[in-house]
């Protein structure tokens, strides 16, 4: 199976059925997924119960599959093994979500504004340093696809393989080309020289990265550098402004909002006051709980997560100049 | 059409080709279509936009004697940075430790006439700003970031600058966000970048959009499917929107053969298998007989013919003959409309990329054969960009069109009615990995000993209820 | 009551006092009294607070063998920066270069026997650190980061630091909001800074609150008033809310003497020749024939007599004794709670700045005298904080109560309400200056080339209504 | 009068009414105020009309009062002189927005931060350098009212002799002491050493002056530094290292939000897609103003602000070790 599709006669994931040799993202909850790769016979245990791959295959994408209570005594299914999960298409958004975290790895707000302002469309040559857990370079690779090309190069010998291996599994591998370099020590490599339309770097020096980047983009092509601390990012611009033009810096961070079916309690009612703690009725309830207090119609209402990302990191963005 | 695949980005303009302006550094932005007859007004020098044609996008050209000449490649290195965030630093330069007031321009030795008279003599405008300087008996005195905010200003004046931008999903978006942001329903770039990952939007995506932000979300996603796949535009009614804004975009004709447009009513009846109760089919009566194509008349006028217009910084000045285009809170749009690409065509015509030929047109009926592919697999990704509606029952309306596992992302100014839309998708259990967001972006000023953010920011680009389609019928229990 | 002002804070912690805990830097965050018999248990040990008393706040203590020893001078200044953002600058330093796994603690040659052993013998804390240190195999070999990452962890588990902390309005917030953050409806310490700014409380205010968050908005706007004007905390229905964490604040009895609580209705009555529609005078009925003095076991019960209980970082653990204290999704309070006041005084008794003497108990009534001016007056201020009501009506009754050109405030933990509230305030035109805002509060680890924004952050702080109390009878038109 | 009652027998300024040598400030929209001092036989004139002085005195704080189209021929009373402003009691937050800028100011969000984490009540002694425009001054003023002090230094004759104009206008001056001093360069007076509860720094080069607020502040007082740039922030942050502890650095914006009633269209609407516009239904209107478009009945609906202040400065705030 293949993430991306890659010719006409290759439909969307999420149009098809699970076949054998598919990966599936196993949807627990919002917080809980992982990628299993489906095989005749296999067996995925969880907490919700015992689930066989024969029971997944040929099922559409997107199905709700029930488990079983059973095989080893650990599993702990509390309901009586009648728990469920869904099979979902991994798409890069999920994949990032359930990937095995090698490094620190960039999320979906990043992701999206490095592939936009990178200019990525269908047939592009982008370069990559470094490939990290191959977080990027799944949604570069999408970008890209069905004729381009991303070249992603990682100093670590070990991280390299096992991003491989990841691109290989999710059908990437005529995408993705994984070289094992030092980029801040070489630079990239001079048979790409003149031929990126886009490089990203995420590199603890970037500084040392910009000129060879300098050589490899076409004229107008642009870079983006990551770097989690400011001092990185200005030794970085500096570096930029012998051959770079449109220097920018952005941060970005997603605010995610929590919504609730909410009982306010209204001024007029004599038992508005109970104690300082109404919280308890404000959780998303069915209906029916609600407790005796004389209340107003509940609404929706929105409020924004407490805990959040506070920084990933920043992203500089610059264009060769003409 | 060809077999191999084009070039992926063209990074020189041509002949016909929608260009983005940025004129004196953001001052002004605007589209045009280089026909052979176009022009731009620059100060009160109405100037042909032929040099252009062949410059690689990121040129920069200068205001000659005879009209736009590219400026040499050192200029180009200088022209930002500083400048940009000339009016933050300044700010802080002239609070922090100004024990001598700062003095204005009256001190300038060189009157109107002699510049007249240098111009005359045929002396270029970078000439006359560093006369300018030298005549200046107080710039000596200035600090040194006073002196580049003097000379800026003189530059913009007598040296104008005209940057040749690539219009792209990033450049068109910004500028709209920039000029007109209730004409893309407030959509910042950021935003738009997320709905398009958030829906998995990838070659051969087969993407149903409701776009009623101008075309802005069909555009970016005819970019990305790269002439794979098909974007349905579907719409509410018996004409669809106006979706002008695809012609900003170099869409190539492969890629404009990919835009598609489909009254709802169409796309829910065909899905009469559909395995949810719909609003749609249930109140809005009559619509479901409607022939499946749509009236070609009205599918061609909103796209191709109608002529679409440029945005630009002139402000309050209102284009009487634009009126659908128009925003009475707003600036409004430029004074140089975009060319009627038919016009370009009669030209050399020898690019295969335009997007103009009779034959590729956007937004023709889907054809037959793919109603009923999409009947029976569904859309692969959904987007929805209603930034003046309700969503709820539309969303209710839009998903059973997906496949399962498919995701969506919806767009809208208000937070309350992604929120009704989330709370009744979470009762229905149609969708799973709901998430309610909004992106927060932030510009860095970053210079030696004066880095921080921006002091001005864009606060609000939008919010986004993504998720993924799940099958939810409990049919499936598997024993043991 | 004294004729000399006194000091505005007490620096150091003094028998009977509220103080703040906050043991391994920031691991744990809990308040005690510092009565005689008060303790701390520490790992497995229980430690008197008896040497706490006389110390400075912001004095650092370790844990000795009979107790709780002062730590010298020098180790204060080292405590934090470093260990405080270590989770964060960790990340990033292994992320960015480690060709090297990271080895973990098995390389210790130190055995638990031969530590206990180093007990008995009377070794410090520091002492087995350092020890602890001399026998891992592999200290040497981790990157300095890593090593102060290992450093701390040994010290927090065999010398634990305690810092004695300053209750104030400032460090109780803060601690609430970490602890326990829906006891105090989610309000950050920068929203309710902007509470007090926005309502200008400042001395000599008359405030009038509605403190639905267990008494901090009280506490914080009696500390302001530092024993001048009054605070009159109102509330809905027949008994007040608690306030009780006016407790942890270290009020004098004058500061104390300037709470007064009154219902609702009783305010609203005193002020009958209002020039707006109530909804309460409307439809609350018989409210209003209650007795202005509010009965004084439940005003005391509220405030005084219930033994309020620390906050601490135990999670999930209930303390079944102070049932109306829980959140069942929080992390629970504390097993210490602050001794009963009275303890503290049977012992010195000397200090007329605590809280408890019978004569200066928070929320008596308010005298006939201060109605009848409040009548004629009006408040000066408005501060709301019912993070779980509907506040449109609320604010309609109060805003009344408010002399002409007072300020007002209203927090809430959900936009929606607000924004009811002030397109009603636009409509009816009671106030002007109507400001819906959100503070939004970013911490940064600034070190030597690791600066950034913290990496986990509050999102939310809550959201703020304000605005300025008119006289909206069109009828004094001037003529010239 | 007084911004900031000083004794028991001074009102708030809200519960009293207009007399001569007030100040007031003349409201006439959230972003056009101005302060006035109110003198018989005085004249105000702007775009809503003319207003006598005379007519003010007497009415409370708060009124709404009229003006009469006339005086002289500039006045642009467009409503035939019917125009109305209200006149609102001086308050520090309403000082910050019609203050003389001399310098850049702070705003509410960074003050009310400030006095909160500086732990200012009544009683206490800060210390401030630079005074600006003493909108900061005003706040610290209020807080450490009645007994307190403020000391302030400017290096700047002229800004701390305008400053010490207005402090004398709004009554402050008993609070307030103005003071012409290079704190960078001489550090503050030897005769506040170990007296400063707290002590607040705008300055450039804030470094320069940390040695000194360590002698001045008493064990465990609050110091708070101000600096626009982070190149600031990080050398400050140094020089507070041998002498100070809990070293905290804030960033803190104001998000304002938009209120509307709004009639989204629906989905059942025939008519519901016109085009790309829907904005100029969106307009806060009255009800009668909705066009003959199919719509779902209206509700208020929030959204932030488009633009917003996006950066003031950072505040670091540390303790002095005790």
């Amino acid at each position: 199976m293949t993430m991306v599709p890659l010719d006409p006669s290759s439909k969307p994931t999420s149009q098809r059925l699970i076949t054998e040799g598919d990966t599936v993202v196993v949807y627990e909850r919002h917080d809980a997924m992982r990628a299993v790769a489906v095989r005749a016979g296999g067996v995925l245990q969880n907490r919700f119960g015992v689930f066989r791959h024969d029971d997944w295959i040929g099922r559409p994408f997107g199905s709700k599959v029930f488990g079983s209570c059973g095989g080893g005594g650990k599993a702990k299914a509390k309901a009586g093994g009648g728990g469920f999960v869904h099979l979902l298409a991994p798409t890069p958004e999920l994949w990032t979500l359930v990937l095995s975290h090698r490094t620190q790895i960039l999320y979906i707000a990043d992701i999206s504004l490095v592939v936009a302002y990178l200019e990525l469309v269908p047939g592009c040559l982008v370069l990559e340093s470094g490939t990290g857990s191959g977080s990027l370079t799944t949604s570069l690779a999408r970008a890209v696809a069905p004729h381009g090309q991303v070249h992603t190069f990682d100093f670590h010998q070990q991280r390299a393989a096992s991003a491989r291996e990841d691109f290989e599994k999710n059908g990437l591998s005529s995408l993705i080309t994984v070289n094992v370099r030092d980029v801040q020590g070489e630079g990239f490599p001079e048979e790409h020289c003149g031929a990126a339309d886009a490089v990203f770097l995420d590199l603890p020096q970037p500084w040392l990265a910009i000129p060879s980047v300098g050589s490899m983009l076409k004229k107008d092509g642009v870079l983006c550098s990551f770097s989690p601390c400011i001092e990185q990012v200005q030794r970085a611009c500096e570096a930029m402004k012998t051959s770079f033009t449109d220097i920018r810096t952005f941060e970005i961070l997603l605010r995610t909002y929590e919504v609730r079916d909410v009982a306010l309690k209204s001024v007029t009612s004599e038992e508005a006051c109970v104690g300082p703690l109404p919280q308890k009725r404000r959780m998303l309830t069915s209906p029916g709980e609600n407790t005796g207090c004389t209340q107003r119609s509940s609404s929706i209402l929105v409020r924004p997560c407490s805990t959040a990302k506070g920084h990933t990191g920043y992203l500089t963005f610059a264009r060769l100049c003409v | 059409m060809d077999s191999t695949p084009p070039p992926p980005i063209r990074r020189e303009a041509w002949e016909g080709c929608s260009v983005l302006l940025d004129i004196n550094d953001g001052d002004r932005l605007a589209f045009f279509r280089l026909t052979p007859g176009a022009t731009v007004k620059i100060g009160n020098k109405t100037c042909s936009l032929q040099p252009l044609v062949g410059r690689p996008f990121g040129s920069l050209f200068r205001l000659g004697a005879d009209g736009l000449v590219p400026c040499a490649a050192g200029d180009a290195t200088s022209r930002d940075h500083n400048t940009r965030d000339g009016a933050d630093g300044q700010t802080q330069d002239e609070t922090r430790d100004n024990r001598s007031l700062v003095d204005n321009n009256t001190a300038q030795n060189l009157s109107s006439d002699d510049i007249e008279a240098m111009k005359r003599d045929g002396a270029t405008g970078d000439e006359i700003v560093e006369a300018l300087i030298a005549n200046s008996s107080t710039f000596g005195n200035k600090t040194v970031f006073s002196q580049e905010k003097y000379k800026l200003k003189k530059q913009k004046k007598y040296a104008p600058k005209v940057l040749l931008r690539r219009p792209s999903a990033r450049s068109i978006c910004e500028t709209y966000f920039k000029k007109t942001p209730a004409r893309i329903g407030f959509m910042r770039v950021d935003t738009l970048s997320l709905l398009l990952s958030m829906a998995n939007i990838g070659a051969y995506s087969d993407v149903l959009v409701v776009d009623m932000v101008g075309g802005l979300v069909v555009g970016a996603v005819a970019e990305r499917l790269g002439g794979t796949g098909y974007v349905c535009s579907t719409y509410l009614g018996s004409a669809p929107c106006s979706i002008d804004i695809i012609r900003m975009f170099n869409l190539s004709s492969d890629m404009v053969s990919r835009i598609v447009q489909a009254p709802l009513s169409d796309l829910c009846s065909m899905h009469s298998s559909g395995n949810t109760p719909s609003l749609l089919n249930g109140g809005a009566e009559g619509e479901m007989v409607e022939p499946a194509v749509v009236p070609d008349e009205d599918a061609q006028a909103s796209v191709a013919q109608q002529v679409d217009t440029a945005v630009s910084d002139e402000k309050a000045q209102l284009s009487t003959d634009q009126p659908t285009d128009m925003e009475v809170s707003e600036p409004s749009l430029d004074e140089h409309p975009v060319q009627d690409e038919n016009s370009s065509l009669d030209g050399k015509g020898s690019d295969g990329n335009l997007n103009a030929s009779k034959s590729s047109k956007a937004g023709k009926a889907p054809s037959p054969e793919k109603m009923k592919y999409w009947k029976e697999h569904g859309f692969s990704s959904l987007i929805v960009a209603a930034p003046g509606h309700e969503v709820e029952h539309l969303v209710a309306d839009l998903l059973p069109l997906l496949s399962y596992s498919a995701p969506f992302a919806i767009y809208h100014q208000y937070l309350d009615p992604l929120a009704k839309c989330m709370h009744s998708l979470q009762v229905s259990k149609m969708a799973i990995g709901l998430q309610l967001s909004e992106p927060w972006l932030r510009e860095y000023q970053v210079l030696p000993s004066r880095t921080h953010p921006h002091m001005q920011m864009n606060a609000f680009g939008g919010y986004i209820l993504s998720g993924i389609r799940i099958h939810n019928t409990d049919c499936m229990i598997a024993n043991k």
